[in-house]
């Protein structure tokens, strides 16, 4: 068992052609993802590495190969086209990569998308894996291992540190989401908190954080009150000055809104374990399995 | 992206809300010239990116022209909040009866511009959120529809009684909508928003913030950056593809990823050091920005170690050693440096900086609490 | 029993104050619809005819006096946003008699009700009665009589026309709709048809179309497949010309579309009864009710 | 309403559709200067609310400014079904490689502007639609989000293969969408869309209607209305006040409401006669719009009898009466009228109408009945 995706999962890739979209595919590929075709406008009828269909449009993709997956690297102008028109064409998990989507734009994806009744993980974010069966996005494959531990995390090479970490300690990931860092995102804390509660697989949860919103509170609460497993918490931008932007889009403290300490307390009092450093997940989780 | 208040003003002007007339001046006699044109009381206001500019004496009422120059001319190469003062706005000044507060930022929580309008005005609309929230009116918009001539009502009725005035405000209201979708702002503020003694409803300041994202779809925003009221490392940083923010410790971080970056400098907190910086090379494998960002950092005279971490995925750590061979020969380094990687490519990576007498971990918090002896003069743990 | 409204129902004016608002709202609260408030921004804190008070906004209407439904008597081009307004305020039921309001503003009216959850009745339509109930829009009360018979049609005096010579022949209706003359509109044939097979009260239905569109064909594919009550149609318009709007904007052959033989073909081919005049339908009801 | 090719061709212009230059001429000699100024072959169109221009002889092909004149001195006066041409558009003529067809029409199924577009261009959408509809793309558009880049990608692929003529036609899709939700159109079309033997994608005709219930919003639009375009009657109804169509028949039909007006005209037919008309009076109680009413259809000479149908609702029975006497005194009757009236004040408008000479009925069938024989020269039954 996983979250989101699995060995059925069947994926387009969108901007397929391009320079990153090409680099993850092969990285895809290799891994295993079953890639069943690629969108690039007017290179509709080749073929992308000998094997992946490029088709036109992602309907005319979603309609010779019913992939139910999309991954998205697009400039980020181009973005949240390229989103509308995966949910538009039926397609049920949308992964979107691209990093500097306008932020007004995704006020109009994300209504959307839930309209067509997909799911849309990201932008700005390097997407999920379920270990030995499927990536989806940029996770390096290789520092992961199949395991019982669920990763979720606003964050993409933090992210690989911790993997890393729990890995090189013996303790394998059921699914590892990034959710982006970004402040309107498709997918937060709580789907995924939900969806590895719900997952016999996944035995305890480490969810990264970092300053900005309220996402890790609201996280906290749905921890307390909703949860029967083990969720160990990091937040990261404890030294980050207010009204600063830390690289993510989302990683700002307005005012006195958003800050590390109030998500550590929230944490804290929804008694969950605290990581101080990211090697303390490695004790805390294995403290709580 | 901040830009100034009479930047703003034009943007908002633009779409058809009233402001007093004004025009910038960088010199005391050009001042004297603008008041002079305008006629009767000025206020002559600094042009910071920063909050406070009043209580720091930034902003002062002038009765005559040659008043106007004289507070100019004080004004003028003032520093508020570490920021000097190149600009003064000179505008017409408004007798007030009373003042209110409208702001729209952009909110994480609704996913949706978000309206807040309040008649305590001309005041912290944080600290009134916080302490009267009952005074404030909070109005998500969908941007699918647009702000609706009922919502741009119901926030002129929270301010006003008076059907002109009502009226008068909801126009404002959708003004300053236009203004914020149109720009791609991330924050666009009336305080105040003023009613005159005339029973005129006009706006005395002004403040919009670009999202960051909207540039490239927006070149004649861009143009509105004024580089002079930044830290000159952030915008050769910024020139240079890199994501710095300068801080006032000793530890200088280069980074791979925003999230690791946030993380690598509270482990140099953690471990009793401090970060000189915030800095994130971002995903490619370009050494160029390797050789900027050791540029960048050594520039400043505070910082006296450097610690590397690079976590290879995009990332390939062969390619950021190959940087930091290039950079340091071209440019010796003064103070230490210490270098964490692993990943992608990790064994060339270490073989390279091996070759040239670099030493390497694949250990984080090895790297950094040696970081942060060093910075403190001791030796490497 | 009725359909929509009853004497439960608690209506709020929009426009109030305006000429048309203001003898409507008089002849409703005549008929004894409990007509709990009016809006006309600028005019809050006023009573209307001594008795009803006027709010400055629908939302703060509805937040004191708890109305469910609303009727709006306002200028075409405040129509839509008036629509919306109500829908945001958390109004059920709203009924829009306003004639020329532009179609273009109903594609976004439309999706904008739905999502709220709310009924939209119109625009350009007479609005509803519940003989001996209330009555909500411009139907004449007195032509009406509380029976059996479910009314529901496209026009407004043709609709008075046929009460009119029900209620002689002696046959009562539980509702009478008018969904409304417009190209797009809130609640169509279906809606009602549907509501009126669930209505106890209701044994037979009467149901007057005309030109334009292709609503009375899906009417007659629901009459045939979904109902147990007896429909009798009608439809104006046989003599039209193409390519002209007999009056209604919805009133309009387009090319070779919409005419009155093939939705008459259509009542047949249903099984439903065919009034070719509105006589007819006091005829074909009494030989099947 | 509709507008004139030419009328249509600026609106899509005006958005950046690529259309070959013209002007209009309303004399033979306008024409030829017109073709001399454009050089080259120039194609003179009649400028009539009305299709099959071509087949009636309208549109032309000229080879020299001369042949312009006298092919425009040939159209311009012609009748195309019954409407006299007042002007024609003189237009560069395209070398045509292949023709297709975008349009959009205001949909009433999905509530939405849905897109058709197909590769058989230069032909009626109606028979494609009917007879091939698989060469048919109906693509309905959502307005709270507009035409996505995605959709109109989509449409330009349906279309063609080559990238750079699909991007060419999404533009132009683009662009179309946009002229018909700025001027409230209820259909818009370009017919054909020619690629050139150049490559070049261009709109060879154009066709839009305005929906009515817009002209209040858009005065701009309003003043594109060619009124020698019209039935003269009609335009006197509009701008009474009056919603009328001028028809064949011999009953004039004064009715008040659209349902009830095409229900009576259909009970006229049904009982053996022809309507001269259909004519809703509306719910106002105006007499004024009852004296305008009798004004226009007394004009028309193939009527023979009248028929008011009234159902008092919001319309006031007594109103009507007063009407009709008061148009009645002023321009005696030459022809039977009969008075059918029920509802709000029944009672006061029989009593006006008795005491001046007038008989009234409430019953629909039986005024109609009597009606139809009067307007055949029969007696009232």
């Amino acid at each position: 068992m996983s979250i989101f995706i699995d060995n059925s999962t069947t994926v387009i890739v969108q901007g397929i052609t391009g320079r990153d979209g090409g680099f993850h595919t092969k990285q895809m590929l290799e891994y295993g993802t079953r890639i069943v075709g690629g969108v690039t406008p007017g290179k509709g009828g080749q073929t992308f590495d000998g094997t992946v269909p490029v088709f036109n449009s992602v309907h005319a993709a979603v309609k010779a190969t019913g992939a139910n997956t999309s991954v998205i690297y697009v400039p980020p102008m181009f973005a949240a086209d390229a989103m509308m028109e995966a949910a538009d064409a039926g397609i049920r998990l949308i992964v979107c990569i691209t990093e500097g989507v306008p932020v007004l734009d995704m006020t109009r994806v994300y209504p959307f998308v839930q309209e067509k009744g997909a799911r849309l993980l990201g932008p700005n974010c390097p997407g999920l894996i379920t270990p030995g069966q499927s990536k989806v996005g940029i996770i390096p494959g290789r520092i992961c291992t199949p395991g019982h531990v669920g990763v979720v995390s606003r964050s993409g090479t933090l992210t690989y540190e911790i993997v890393y970490q729990l890995t090189r300690a013996g303790m394998g990931q059921s699914s590892c989401v990034g959710i982006g860092g970004d402040p309107i995102n498709g997918t937060n804390f709580i789907d995924c908190l939900s969806a590895f509660e719900n997952d016999p697989d996944t035995h305890a949860v480490a969810m990264m954080g970092e300053i900005g919103g309220t996402d890790e509170q609201e996280a906290a609460e749905f921890v307390a009150t909703r949860m029967t497993k083990p969720v160990v918490g990091f937040i990261a931008g404890q030294t980050a000055p207010a009204g600063r932007r830390m690289g993510h889009a989302g990683a700002i403290i307005s005012g006195s809104a958003g800050t590390a300490t109030e998500k550590i307390e929230a944490f804290e009092q929804a008694g969950m374990g605290v990581a101080k450093r990211p090697i303390d997940f490695v004790t805390l989780l294995k403290a709580r399995m | 992206m901040n830009i100034h208040e009479y930047q703003a003003k034009e943007l908002l002007r633009a779409e058809g809300v009233p402001i007093p007339p004004g025009e910038i001046a960088s010199t005391p006699e050009q001042a004297e010239a603008i008041a002079k044109k305008l006629g009767g009381m000025v206020v002559v206001k600094a042009q910071v990116h920063a909050g406070g500019r009043g209580k720091a004496g930034g902003v002062k009422l002038a009765k005559s022209p040659e008043e106007a120059r004289e507070l100019a001319s004080r004004i003028l190469g003032m520093k508020i909040k570490g920021l000097t003062v190149h600009t003064v706005l000179v505008t017409a000044a408004a007798e007030i009866a009373s003042e209110a507060y409208v702001g729209i930022i952009l909110d994480r929580a609704t996913k949706k511009p978000v309206f807040m309008v309040s008649a305590a005005g001309g005041i912290d609309i944080e600290e009134v959120a916080a302490t009267t929230p009952e005074k404030i009116l909070k109005l998500p918009i969908d941007t699918r529809y647009g702000l609706l001539a009922y919502q741009a009502s119901e926030l002129g009725f929270f301010l006003f009684d008076d059907l002109k005035k009502v009226r008068a405000a909801s126009k404002i209201m959708m003004a300053l909508y236009q203004a914020f979708m149109k720009n791609g702002a991330s924050l666009a503020e009336i305080n105040p928003l003023v009613v005159t003694l005339a029973g005129d409803v006009i706006a005395l300041d002004a403040k919009i913030s670009i999202d960051d994202n909207e540039l490239d779809r927006h070149p004649e925003l861009e143009a509105l950056r004024d580089e002079t009221a930044e830290e000159p490392s952030e915008v050769d940083a910024r020139n240079s593809h890199l994501t710095f923010i300068k801080l006032d410790g000793d530890v200088g971080c280069i980074v791979n990823g925003a999230g690791l970056a946030m993380a690598t400098m509270d482990l140099v907190k953690y471990y009793g050091g401090e970060p000189a910086n915030f800095l994130d090379i971002g995903g490619s494998s370009n050494p160029e920005k390797v050789v900027n960002a050791l540029r960048i950092i050594t520039a400043e005279p505070h910082v006296k170690a450097i610690l590397f971490n690079i976590f290879g995925g995009i990332t390939r750590t062969d390619d950021v050693a190959n940087g930091i061979v290039t950079a340091t020969k071209a440019n010796p380094l003064k103070i230490p440096i210490v270098i964490r990687l692993t990943g992608t490519n990790e064994e060339i990576a270490m073989q390279i900086l091996t070759e040239n007498g670099f030493t390497a971990s694949s250990d984080m918090d090895e790297a950094v609490k040696k970081a942060v002896a060093l910075a403190k003069g001791g030796q490497a743990a």
